[in-house]
């Protein structure tokens, strides 16, 4: 099967510095796919890399077949590959409603945005309550919803989700795991998953790569990972 | 202020010729320095054309003797001391006979000073600070007016022919509008005349609103305006005009341009010049003439002068 | 009592003009930090346009109306189109470089521009045919003049329509998420080069506005004219709170009310020191303007 | 034709599109009825010079111009040999002693730009601390080059005194202007800071324009003395006489003494751990004031010391001139100093230097334009900028990581 989003020996990184060394993933349709390693490890230069915000010193980025290095990071949305990036970022001043509809910005059947707000707002009910609140004044799980029903807007393809557990109470990551899977089964779309908290990710996704300073130095099925002595040692805790 | 302007410079030119003995080279080269960018482009670039006209018509009557050829090294001074010492120190290097110059006078004391060391003839159409042929020195000269000579004129004008008895002054701080200014309010003291007000406003102000509505307030006889050149002129007497002041407007030579009419249009159309270099021209004009256009809020131009040696 | 108004009525004039030119400084900075010294220019090229527009349509014989309507939307345009220009020359090729390069550059533009009209439009000011709008009326012993009405109201409209398209609109939502975060905007498929054109362009057809109704209220417009209201109106966008629409409003006005008051009631001479001075004072107690918020400096 | 040079022959077409687009109907539409030959003429000129450009630099990527290209560059890259090789102090050595042979060998013209230079030199090195090292965006530097010169005048006009003796006078007056101006600027961040500075300059020069009984307004103050000094006279015995150096070859003398004080006292500064506060304040305030910097006093120090030289350079300016006025004292001319620091290159002496030289020497050079000198000047800002946006000799300890060091 075509890998719908797939790197080829990808070094990158910011003007003399490289963080990514000669990096190569594979990401097939409808899969969750997951990425774990330590802080500074180059996951989210990884990501940034895919969308072109950061440029990639040698190697090609394939989306669908065809190559994406050189394109301007504002028009892959329309192309179906979204990312939430690290810390969130959702606009602070704009209100809630206002961040979903502008993660639809660039599609032009409103009718269809309509009932995607809606079933946003069906998946995360907190956000309807919140509809009219400025973004800033959220608490962080509530702004991790919104970042991802906003991601969601653009009906993605391929999701690009970078530490969705960052800084939420163990309860709340719980559900919103939950939601990425059943967005996952749902809509069947194909997320890579960027990840520290090593449990989580690999209990939801069906492969994962593992990154240090910039390398894959392994990449399998959860299930081997899972019995792997050095990730249990390094990333699981025991 | 263009046709003032094309007579000083010739007179200016014609001075220079009498001045320096016939030199051996074959051609005579002049400098100007006046404004060519900046804020007072119009009234630099009129000077330069100035030159170049009187060099032409020169030229046309058969030239200087000795030279066959009268080149003109114009240099832009943008009214900036620096730039204007600069461009002196320049016009030294080309080693030109003479140089007509400056429009400000705060780039004509700076570079006479260079050119007197020299020994470089310079002439001033337009810069009238006293100090400017005050300084004692040998090789500068002045073919304009001094403030105080068109101040009285002005004084007895407002006094007899206008018939008033209250006064107001504007002027927009500059060498030239403030120094005459200054001196018709004291002329006018003198004549007995009240001066009910005596406003400044600062130069590149377009927004004269304020300030006419206190010349409106003081409601005088005679509204004496005193700016820098014709295009603000024109803006003050639009305004003037739409804060409905009764006032007869009195301005100066420096407004009295053709530029004032195209701008200015209905605001100046009762526009009465009087312009010249004898007061004797006044004595044969009716005094009732004037008193009657004042009344119907007349705008007058006088920019009298005696009659001064050029030298 | 009379003398106050007259005095108001001159100052909210004076403040509509300041506005306008400020809601441009305003929406720049809001969009890439940048104190656009070239945006007087624009109110300057506006000036002139509105005169060259307005003599060639009564020359082919247009009405009134139709002459003063078509020259404003073609001026605007026209300014637009300027300022996009602009952007991409001097402004665009400096876009990851420090604030302060473009700031000179800027500046450079400023020059440029202003010595560019000079050469195509001659060293003489250029006269406006104010005989279009000119007399005034009398209401209660005040004289107010036909065109300080259609000031004020234009300015009052702009802001209106400026307010809605920021506020209301899709590309509002736009402009204002790409002046929040460059970077997520494009990942939702914002492509900030796009609006930062745009803003300019938004920019600099309120400034050419405000220089055709400076044209009419003054009768006559000179290539240095962008220079001084410029800085006034910067000073009244930081006044307001720099980056903020509204702010920018209420500082125009307010710097127009300030100058005239002083002039009318202390001295004109000095009437720019006291609207510095009350501009430092209002910073110095809110270090963020009237309507700012503190914006975080750490821009991504 | 590559890919790449297609895009810059698109480019080019785009462009000139624009520029006719914008070009004609300033020219074009006349009252009479829509002209095209005047702004057609002027853009084909325009067209023909970005042709020529354009292709210059084509062929140059395409490595048609080796013959002159590779000698250049070889030579250039020699140089940068030889310079790192070769001690500092040796070139510093070098560079002084033609400053010193300079005004024996030229005309009057060129030593007057060279003064030019040298004052604006003083200033750049001075707005260099606020703005160079603090990080401070200071838009009215030019009061205090105001505040220098007419102290100086005053003193000299109203008490003779001798412009030895008001140098430090004027310092120590800008100073504290310095400090009066950067009181209410302290809280404030950013390009807040800019608009206060630049009001304050602006309020300075319509004080100096309309305080007639101290500054005699806008006719200015005339009759200042020039720097005297007290020279070995052989005529009648050896007495020392006093001799006004009017002579602009002495007053090159005086203005390259000050100079080289200037460089001398910004060096130590740069380097001394005010400096480094200075520094630490610019990267990130916050977090120099949790490191224990405190901030408030070295920011008015830093506009004190840039006002010190802002004040010595004012006082040899009204000195060389014997005429003050406050034409001289514009927001241009803020913005001509603040655009040499940072066209220089922010934080670096020599940059400072090249800045200077720059933004003087050009507008002379452009002389001959007449008319078009100031369009030249405007748009050669822009285009320095944009070749050149961190300057032309940037500061090696501006922002940069110890591994790019390398």
């Amino acid at each position: 099967m075509e890998p719908v989003l797939e790197l080829k020996n990808v070094s990158a990184g910011y003007g003399r510095i490289q963080v990514l060394r000669d990096i190569s993933l594979k990401a097939f349709p409808g899969e969750i796919v997951c990425m774990i390693g330590a802080n500074g490890a180059g996951k989210s230069t990884t990501l940034m890399t895919i969308c072109n915000v950061v440029t990639a010193a040698r190697g090609d980025i394939l989306y669908r077949g065809n190559r994406i290095n050189g394109i301007k990071f504002s028009k892959l949305p329309p192309m179906g590959l979204c990312q939430v990036p690290e810390g969130r970022r959702i606009f602070p001043r704009l209100t809630v409603q206002e961040n979903l509809e502008l993660g639809a910005f660039f599609r032009k059947d409103s009718t269809r945005i309509q009932e995607d707000l809606d079933m946003v707002f069906d998946f995360f009910p907190i956000l309807r309550e919140r509809a009219n609140q400025k973004g800033g004044t959220l608490s962080g799980g509530e702004q991790q919803m919104l970042a991802i029903g906003r991601a969601l807007m653009s009906r993605p393809r391929v999701l690009l989700l970078d530490e969705p557990s960052l800084g939420l109470a163990p309860l709340l990551v719980g559900q919103i795991f939950n939601k990425i899977t059943e967005i996952n089964r749902q809509e069947g779309t194909t997320i890579l998953l960027v990840e520290q908290n090593a449990n989580v990710a690999l209990k939801v996704s069906r492969r994962g790569y593992v990154l240090e300073t910039g390398t894959v130095v392994m990449e399998d099925d959860v299930k081997n990972l899972l019995q792997n002595p050095d990730i249990r040692k390094a990333y699981l805790g025991e | 202020m263009k046709r003032f302007v094309l007579t000083v410079s010739i007179a200016a030119l014609a001075s220079v010729f009498l001045m320096t003995g016939p030199a051996m080279s074959e051609n005579l080269k002049i400098g100007s320095m006046s404004p060519l960018t900046g804020p007072y482009a119009a009234d630099g670039n009129d000077i330069a054309n100035g030159v170049r006209t009187a060099i032409a018509v020169v030229t046309a009557e058969g030239g200087i003797p000795g030279f066959d050829k009268i080149a003109l090294s114009p240099q832009d001074t943008a009214c900036d001391p620096r730039q204007s010492v600069a461009a002196a120190n320049k016009l030294v290097n080309e080693s030109v006979s003479a140089v007509i110059g400056a429009y400000c006078s705060s780039s004509t004391i700076p570079a006479s000073e260079v050119l007197d060391e020299e020994r470089i003839l310079m002439i001033t159409p337009a810069s009238t600070n006293e100090k400017v042929t005050e300084r004692g020195l040998k090789y500068m000269f002045r073919t304009c007016g001094r403030d105080d000579d068109q101040s009285k004129a002005a004084g007895k004008f407002i006094k007899d022919y206008l018939k008033a008895k209250t006064l107001f002054l504007v002027d927009d701080k500059t060498t030239y509008s403030q120094g005459l200014a200054d001196n018709v309010a004291k002329e006018a003291k003198a004549l007995g005349i009240q001066v009910v007000g005596h406003e400044h406003v600062n130069q590149g102000d377009k927004d004269f609103s304020a300030v006419l509505t206190k010349v409106k307030a003081a409601s005088p006889d005679v509204f004496y305006v005193s700016l820098q050149n014709s295009a603000s002129g024109a803006l003050m007497l639009i305004q003037a005009k739409r804060t409905g002041i009764q006032a007869a407007i009195l301005g100066q030579d420096a407004v009295y341009h053709p530029q004032l009419i195209e701008i200015g249009k209905d605001a100046v159309e009762s526009d009465v010049r009087i312009c010249g270099y004898e007061t004797a021209l006044l004595s044969e004009v009716p005094k009732g003439v004037f008193h009657r256009i004042r009344r119907a809020g007349g705008v007058f131009h006088l920019c009298l002068r005696q009659r001064h040696g050029l030298f | 009592m009379d003398y106050f108004l007259q005095q108001l009525i001159n100052g909210l004039t004076l403040g509509g003009i300041y506005a306008l030119i400020a809601l441009g400084y305003t929406m720049v900075y809001g969009i890439i930090q940048l104190i656009n010294f070239a945006h007087g220019e624009f109110f300057a090229a506006g000036g002139y346009m509105g005169v060259i527009l307005l003599s060639y349509l009564a020359a082919s014989g247009a009405g009134p109306y139709v002459c003063l309507a078509g020259a404003l939307i073609l001026t605007m345009g026209y300014c637009a189109v300027l300022a996009m220009a602009v952007e991409k020359v001097a402004y665009k090729p400096l876009r990851h470089s420090s604030r302060l390069s473009v700031l000179i550059s800027a500046l450079g533009m400023s020059i440029f521009l202003q010595n560019g009209l000079m050469l195509t439009q001659g060293v003489y000011d250029k006269a406006y045919p104010t005989q279009m709008t000119q007399g005034s009326f009398q209401v209660a012993g005040l004289y107010i003049s036909y065109m300080q009405v259609i000031i004020v109201a234009v300015t009052g409209i702009l802001l209106v329509a400026l307010n809605a398209l920021v506020f209301k609109t899709r590309i509002g939502k736009a402009m204002r998420a790409s002046a929040q975060d460059k970077i997520m905007s494009g990942l939702v498929g914002i492509d900030s080069d796009r609006i930062i054109s745009l803003t300019f362009a938004i920019g600099a057809g309120l400034a050419a506005a405000a220089g055709i109704m400076v044209g009419f209220y003054y009768g006559s417009v000179h290539y240095g004219m962008g220079f001084v209201p410029g800085i006034k109106a910067f000073a009244a966008a930081v006044l307001g709170g720099i980056g903020n629409v509204t702010g920018a409003m209420i500082g125009g006005a307010l710097i127009g009310i300030i100058e005239v008051f002083a002039a009318g009631y202390l001295s004109s001479e000095y009437k720019d020191v006291f609207a510095f001075v009350i501009l430092i004072a209002v910073l110095y107690f809110r270090p963020t303007g009237i309507m700012g918020e503190n914006v975080d400096d750490t821009r991504v | 034709m590559t890919r790449g040079s297609s895009k810059a022959w698109i480019a080019l077409g785009v462009g000139l599109v624009w520029f006719y687009l914008i070009l004609w109907p300033l020219m074009g539409i006349t009252p009479e009825g829509l002209q095209f030959i005047p702004s057609l003429v002027v853009w084909l000129k325009v067209a023909a010079a970005a042709f020529v450009l354009v292709s210059l630099n084509q062929l140059r990527t395409a490595g048609a111009l080796a013959f002159i290209g590779k000698p250049t560059t070889a030579a250039w890259t020699e140089i940068r040999k030889i310079y790192k090789k070769v001690p500092v102090r040796v070139w510093i050595s070098v560079v002084f002693f033609l400053a010193l042979v300079f005004p024996l060998t030229t005309g009057r013209y060129e030593k007057d730009v060279v003064i030019n230079v040298m004052i604006y030199v003083c200033l750049g090195l001075g707005l260099n601390i606020v703005i160079g090292l603090a990080g401070l965006l200071d838009l009215g530097y030019i009061a205090f080059y105001g505040v220098g010169a007419y102290t100086y005048a005053l003193l000299s006009v109203h008490f003779q005194l001798s412009f030895w003796l008001c140098l430090p006078v004027a310092a120590v007056f800008a100073a504290v202007s310095g400090c009066i101006i950067g009181y209410p600027t302290l809280r404030m961040r950013g390009d807040y800071l800019a608009i206060v500075t630049l009001g304050f300059g602006e309020i300075v020069r319509l004080i100096l324009n309309n305080w007639m009984s101290l500054t005699n307004g806008p006719n200015g103050i005339l009759g200042i003395q020039p720097p005297g000094l007290y020279w070995p006279g052989f005529s009648s015995g050896l007495t020392l006489e006093y001799i006004w150096l009017k002579k602009l070859n002495y007053l090159y003398y005086v203005i390259l003494a000050l100079v080289v004080f200037t460089i001398i006292a910004v060096h130590r500064l740069n380097y001394s751990r005010i400096g480094r506060a200075w520094e630490a304040i610019r990267e990130d305030e916050t977090a120099a004031e949790l490191m224990g910097v405190n901030t408030f006093t070295l920011k008015l120090l830093a506009y004190a010391m840039g006002a010190v030289f802002g004040g010595l350079a004012g006082a040899f300016f009204a000195a060389r001139m014997r005429f003050v006025s406050p034409e001289s004292f514009t927001f241009l001319e803020s913005a001509m100093v603040l655009s040499m620091v940072i066209l220089g290159g922010m934080g670096s002496i020599p940059g400072v230097i090249l800045g200077a030289l720059a933004l003087i020497a050009l507008p002379e050079a452009f002389r001959g334009f007449e008319l078009y000198r100031m369009l030249a000047f405007g748009g050669a800002m822009v285009l320095m900028m944009i070749f050149r946006p961190s300057g032309f000799w940037p500061a090696k300890r501006m922002g940069q990581r110890s591994e790019e060091r390398g």
